[in-house]
């Protein structure tokens, strides 16, 4: 890289420190403090960890937005996947470079298998009152897809296999669903009664845990197989 | 229909026609020529109608709010009805002009939309009631112009059209600047006799000046005033009807009548007198008057030399308006009228010797008077009026602007109308001389016969009507509703409050 | 009151409508999935009008989503330019749509074609969600949503130029909004709070505000594509369909535009001082002659059309200058508001009218398009009708922005701004007749393919109604003045 | 000086270099990386900026969250791009910018 793209960026980065630095000294004790609207919104909420509660109840709709934002990605990494269009069988495209052939990572995949489901339904259990949750979970749900596939196994295509293509939505639906459906009975959007309000949450968050697992594991599968057009 | 929104019939009946135009497919010929005929008559009905009721002094207007602050206004008053005849009634005469010249031409259907809605935007121009309903169809005209004039596509009409568009669209600029700033200083300016700026502080009197200064620039473009005249003999490159459009019935006029109207019913003419803007404006236009006669003098090409003589002749109105005085306004007003009725006549004539003849350029003239006598003898009537030979119309202009001059004490003018009268013989006589007294020598470059006329009727009725509306115009101008009587009564509004 | 509540329920709808049919078309991608699109479209279209009515009726509606008071919960709020902008989303995205439609699948064979609808409707619901956000944490989210279903449509357009542009359009686009969301992190330090309301009230000039503005501002201006930070637009709104393009144009860059614009009335109007709002317009004054001059020069017809789009954006900072810095922000304000919309309207027809041209002459190139005038005069008439509103030439929506704008300036008394405005207009007639003359040329050999006439429709409708919004503008403007952050506006 | 203002400065060195390299790489998996990282900056200046003198504040670790899930996607959909542009044509760099 040349010197003048050097110079101004050293420059740059130098500023931008000045400045951040600045502003962070010379903080003051802000004006609100939400702190203490949270700890009493906790015991409406539904749920008894605050940042689940902020998660799924007082900023649900940031999360709701933040899953969209994922799925997204998703749709966009299927999109480039397959040339062919998505209802022509393309033949699973397996990733030579990366698959491990090791009877050792072979069969730790095969002892880790319960081992990490279980992990990841404690963390999402963990969620209601300490941290933990959802995208947790559902990233070491990921990580196991990953091992599988990573030890030569064979993960169907996900533009090709409707079950997993059904998965992949089944977040992202279930949560658009219980956040419209409080429309239905006049209440504002995502103003699930007080008596449910844990129950859903729950309910979405499991949903979820599967559904995040399946989209990172499906961003991961589908990234083509490198072909270096240099060599 | 009620009065009320009689301005707005004017308006549509050549708006929606330019609409169903574009829509027609290219072979309906029948159709479309019905639509273009009947629109165009049905225009003269509305204006003749609507100049009636002005005379009676009833006044009619369409108003309602564009933009916060700025309102659209069409409405009829003398000076609207001025205009508006003069186009009306040449557009109904271009266009039957036109669709004998496009006979069997590609385009047609592009090239009448764009013809129609031209007429729209001037109908526009002569109907609006305050200055930014005027800029509206003053930039509306610039557009539907530009495809008339590069409508053949060759390398040289493009270029024609980009020299247009320089032109125009820096005047445009100019204009909308002097409206935003006049804008800016007492709201909406609606056109009223006397004008609406009189009782403005001394102290933005400059700012004043700089306005008048932007929008004459803004104006002088269409206007063709030296310096900024140089897109009009650029543009002959056109159709010959579309240089009728352009130099008498829409575009040069717009810019003269814009003139007008900002002079007398912005400004209010004793007021622009007090702002000593009267006497630069009668400076430019005489000169322009002279330059464009001299310029003429050198062309070869008949329909260049006859743009120059545009920029000469249309110059005149300006010099009627800057002249303080009744009488030169009625001068410069009736020229409005006259020079259009004059010069269309000779740009058909000069169509219908390049259509049947195929001859372009004044050398290749001779001896085609006895080949196509009618043609010939209204081209004869078209220069002699614009040379001032009395009893033709342009004699009026001419002794009504001279009056003008020396009751505005500004005798040195009368000397710039002689000295361009001179001139205007010096470049016209020849072309008549080879007319009618040269013998033919070399066959014609392209010669088509049209059984036992001269040349196609649609081509021959229009410049023999207008010749002898030429005559008409000189001779009876003393009856009621005649050009010379109707620049009385509008002139007589402007100065008796 | 009633009413008002029924209005209300509309707000969320907004954005959840589109959300459900993006998981709609999710479930079974296909090509064109007509029937499944049309009724989301029209429900879409009937859920904007419906909300454009109540604001203009009952003044700033407000939403609180799960009944969880701001600051804590999050709101939305729909005032009279939210409103505005989502109708104008609706509109806009359905023509789109339909131009999509109405695509001969087998112009393009690309399998990616198949995702295009999920993106779109997510694309729909992000627009919403930015326009009626009021929270500055959950303004970066639909902005980020925004963002990559933006590149998502760019990269499925097929080929390497669209991923390289993808790539581009995704760097600008994360860094921006990363920078946004330093501002943000600031301001809540400083404040405690990320609602804009609740801040607005509070907001007092110190470093941490100053730093917060300035991070917000360049971020967005980056996303906005604000000269001299334009670089990612053109490539990336050249190689799209014609659809993407004309959506990009005419709404993605005026979302963080709107941002930028609600950020700095509310909370920065107290702060900002006069010079800065000068140092924005002259970007932007920078920005008309750059962009505009770039269109006069490039040989790729929707080249040309995405560099008037960096000139255009121009404007909307010339206007946020004399609003902010200026002696009459209501005249600024109105014309900014009529730019915003006038410009979405012409810049969505004349990418909409590009892209017919293209396909008639089989050639991306300005100078091919001789003599396509006679074989589709449609789509021409809506290039130079849409041409006339981007000129600023009268009758249109570009002119009466431009009038107010003008206005703003003189009554401000800075004339540079007056000789900045008319003169980007002189140079958008440079490159829009440049189109024009080249098409109005004898064609040489007239093969030209024929097109869909649902194509020239839609492209007609926009340039149409971006000439009428200009002659009918009082009404409109007076919508969007409801709550706006002005002296004397009425909420 | 309390731990939360500590990592709001480490935030603020973190976001500050790696923009710097952002800027100064060309090579587009480099410039992701750097992106990354600004976004860790970023979510630690949004954490412990918000709580020093406090009581500890469970909003912005939420939002964090979010914020950590939203940059996921993003680079997930910049990674897949990237790969996608290196398959197609074997460069690591935009076209504009010289092959470094």
């Amino acid at each position: 890289m040349n010197r003048r793209r050097v110079f101004t960026s050293v420059a740059l980065s130098v500023g931008l420190a000045v400045m951040l630095g600045g502003a962070v000294l010379t903080r003051t004790v802000p004006p609100f403090d939400l702190a203490v609207d949270l700890a009493k919104g906790i015991p409406q909420s539904g749920v008894t960890h605050p940042i689940t509660a902020v998660l799924l109840q007082f900023r649900s709709y940031d999360t709701l937005l933040e899953i969209a934002v994922l799925l997204v990605a998703v749709v966009v990494a299927l999109a480039l996947r397959d040339p062919q269009g998505a209802h022509s069988a393309a033949p699973e495209s397996v990733m030579v470079d990366s698959v491990i052939t090791t009877p050792v990572l072979a069969s730790l995949t095969l002892m880790l298998l319960p081992l990490m489901i279980m992990t990841a339904v404690y963390l999402l259990w963990a969620g209601a009152f300490q941290p933990g949750g959802a995208f947790q979970a559902g990233a070491v749900l990921a990580a196991l897809g990953i091992l599988w596939r990573v030890s030569g196994r064979r993960i169907g295509p996900f533009a090709t296999n409707r079950w997993q293509h059904v998965a992949l939505l089944s977040g992202f639906a279930a949560f658009l669903a219980a956040a419209t459906s409080t429309l239905l009975f006049g209440r504002p959007l995502l103003a699930w009664p007080f008596s449910y309000a844990g129950l859903i949450i729950v309910a979405i968050e499991t949903v979820l845990t599967v559904s995040i697992g399946i989209s990172l594991l499906g961003l991961f599968a589908s990234a083509p197989e490198p072909v270096d057009k240099r060599a | 229909m009620n009065q009320v929104a009689l301005p707005a019939w004017v308006l549509a009946s050549s708006l929606l026609p330019a609409v169903i135009i574009f829509l027609l497919p290219e072979t309906t010929r029948a159709l479309r020529t019905s639509l273009n005929l009947g629109a165009a008559v049905l225009k003269v009905a509305l204006v003749a109608l609507m100049t009636w009721r002005v005379a009676q002094g009833s006044l009619s207007q369409v108003r309602f709010e564009m933009v916060p602050g700025a309102d659209f206004l069409l409405r009829a008053d003398p000076m609207a009805c001025l205009f508006a005849g003069l186009s009306a009634i040449l557009w109904l005469f271009t266009t039957i002009y036109a669709i004998g010249y496009l006979e069997g031409a590609p385009n047609r259907s592009r090239f009448f939309g764009f013809f129609s809605l031209c007429v729209a935007s001037t109908m526009g121009v002569a109907l609006s009631g305050n200055l930014i309903t005027f800029l509206l169809f003053y930039e509306l005209l610039t557009l539907s112009t530009y495809p008339l004039v590069v409508h053949r596509g060759s390398e040289k009409a493009l270029a024609a059209g980009r020299v247009y568009l320089t032109y125009t669209i820096g005047g445009g600029a100019a204009l909308l600047l002097g409206v935003a700033v006049l804008h800016g200083l007492v709201g909406d300016i609606e056109f009223r006799e006397m004008g609406s700026l009189r009782d403005i502080s001394e102290t933005s009197w400059p700012i004043l000046r700089v306005a008048f200064g932007l929008l004459i620039a803004g104006l002088g473009v269409k206007a063709a005033l030296v310096p900024l005249h140089g897109w009009l003999p650029q543009a002959m490159v056109a159709p010959a009807p579309v240089s009728a459009l352009l130099h008498a019935v829409a575009v040069v006029k717009a810019g003269a009548f814009g003139i007008v109207r900002v002079v007398y019913d912005v400004y209010g003419i004793d007021f622009a007198r007090d702002l000593q803007l009267l006497l630069p404006l009668t400076i430019i236009a005489s000169v322009t008057i002279l330059w464009g006669s001299l310029r003429a003098l050198w062309q070869d090409d008949l329909k260049r030399r006859l743009a120059f003589s545009t920029v000469s002749q249309v110059s005149y109105i300006a010099l009627g308006i800057s002249l303080f005085g009744p009488i030169g306004t009625v001068g410069g007003l009736v020229h409005l009228l006259h020079q259009g009725i004059m010069k269309v006549t000779l740009f058909y004539c000069a169509g219908n010797f390049a259509e049947t003849l195929g001859v372009h350029r004044i050398s290749e003239l001779d001896g085609a008077g006895r080949r196509m006598p009618l043609t010939s003898i209204a081209f004869s009537i078209g220069a002699f009026g614009m040379i001032g030979v009395p009893p033709l119309a342009g004699f009026v202009s001419k002794w009504y602007l001279g009056l003008g001059a020396l009751e505005a004490g500004m005798p040195w003018v009368l000397g710039v109308l002689v000295l361009s009268s001179v001139l205007n013989a010096a470049y016209f006589l020849p072309i008549l001389h080879r007319l009618w007294f040269r013998p033919q020598v070399a066959p014609w470059p392209d010669e088509r016969t049209f059984g036992r006329w001269e040349t196609s009727g649609w081509l021959l009725l229009p410049p023999v009507v207008t010749a002898v509306f030429t005559v008409g115009a000189g001779l009876l101008a003393n009856f009621a509703f005649s050009p010379l009587q109707w620049a009385i009564l509008i002139a007589r509004r402007e100065y008796l409050p | 009151m009633t009413e008002p509540l029924v209005g209300a329920t509309l707000l969320p709808l907004a954005i959840v409508v589109p959300l459900l049919w993006a998981v709609l078309t999710l479930v079974r991608p296909r090509r064109r999935p007509t029937w499944l699109v049309l009724p989301g479209l029209v429900s879409w279209l009937a859920i904007c009008a419906g909300l454009w009515w109540q604001t203009s009726r009952h003044g700033v509606l407000t939403h609180v989503l799960g009944a969880w008071p701001e600051p804590l919960g999050i709101a939305l709020r729909a005032d009279g330019l939210g409103s505005t902008m989502a109708l104008l989303t609706s509109v806009i995205g359905s023509a789109c749509a339909l131009y999509r439609l109405w695509t001969p699948m087998d112009a393009d064979t690309l399998g990616a074609q198949h995702w295009f609808w999920p993106l779109f409707f997510m694309f729909g619901a992000a627009l919403n969600a930015v326009w009626l956000a009021a929270d500055l944490f959950n303004m970066y989210v639909g902005l980020e949503l925004l963002g990559l279903s933006a590149v998502g449509l760019v990269a499925i357009s097929g080929g390497a130029n669209a991923l390289a542009a993808a790539l581009r359009y995704l760097l600008a686009a994360l860094l921006g909004s990363l920078a946004y969301l330093l501002g943000v992190a600031l301001l809540y330090a400083a404040y405690g709070s990320l609602a804009l309301s609740s801040i607005a009230a509070v907001a007092t000039p110190n470093t941490i505000t100053y730093v917060a503005l300035a991070l917000i501002t360049a971020g967005l201006c980056l996303k906005t594509a604000l000269f001299p930070l334009h670089a990612w637009l053109p490539p990336a709104h050249a190689v799209s369909l014609s659809p993407v393009s004309a959506l990009m144009s005419a709404l993605v860059v005026k979302a963080s535009f709107v941002m930028l614009l609600r950020i700095m009335m509310d909370v920065g109007v107290s702060i900002v001082t006069p010079s800065l709002a000068q140092g924005l317009g002259a970007l932007g004054a920078g920005a008309i002659a750059w962009g505009g001059w770039q269109a006069l020069r490039h040989a790729d017809l929707k080249m040309l059309v995405a560099h008037s789009t960096v000139a255009q954006i121009g404007y909307l900072f010339v206007g946020m200058a004399l609003l902010l810095g200026g002696s009459a922000p209501e005249l600024a304000w109105d014309g900014l508001m009529l730019q915003l919309v006038a410009h979405a309207l012409a810049k969505s027809a004349m990418f909409l009218a590009a892209g017919t041209l293209i396909a008639a002459v089989g050639s991306y190139r300005v100078a091919d398009l001789a003599g396509v005038s006679r074989h589709t005069p449609m789509a021409l008439f809506a290039f130079g009708l849409a041409g006339v509103s981007l000129m600023g030439l009268p009758p249109s929506g570009g002119f009466s922005a431009k009038w107010l704008l003008l206005q703003s300036a003189l009554a401000s008394g800075q004339w540079h701004w007056a000789v900045a405005l008319i003169g980007g207009g002189a140079l958008t007639a440079g490159y829009i007749f440049r189109v024009l003359g080249a098409s109005f040329k004898q064609g040489t050999g007239d093969t030209f393919e024929s097109t869909p006439f649902g194509w020239d429709v839609v492209a007609l409708l926009l340039a149409l109604s971006s000439i009428v919004v200009g002659v009918v503008a009082t009404g409109p403007l007076a919508v969007l003045r409801i709550g706006a952050p002005l002296a004397g506006a009425t909420s | 000086m309390s731990t939360e203002l500590w990592y709001a400065l480490v935030g603020v060195v973190l976001v500050a270099v790696s923009f710097g390299a952002f800027m100064a790489h060309t090579h587009l998996f480099r410039r992701l990386l750097a992106f990354n990282i600004m976004g860790t900056g970023c979510f630690l200046i949004l954490v412990g900026l918000a709580q020093h003198e406090r009581a500890p504040d469970p909003i912005p670790q939420a939002l964090v969250l979010t914020g950590i899930v939203v940059a996921v996607a993003s680079t997930a959909l910049a990674l897949i791009l990237l790969r996608r542009w290196f398959a197609a044509t074997g460069r690591t760099t935009l076209p504009e910018e010289d092959d470094a």
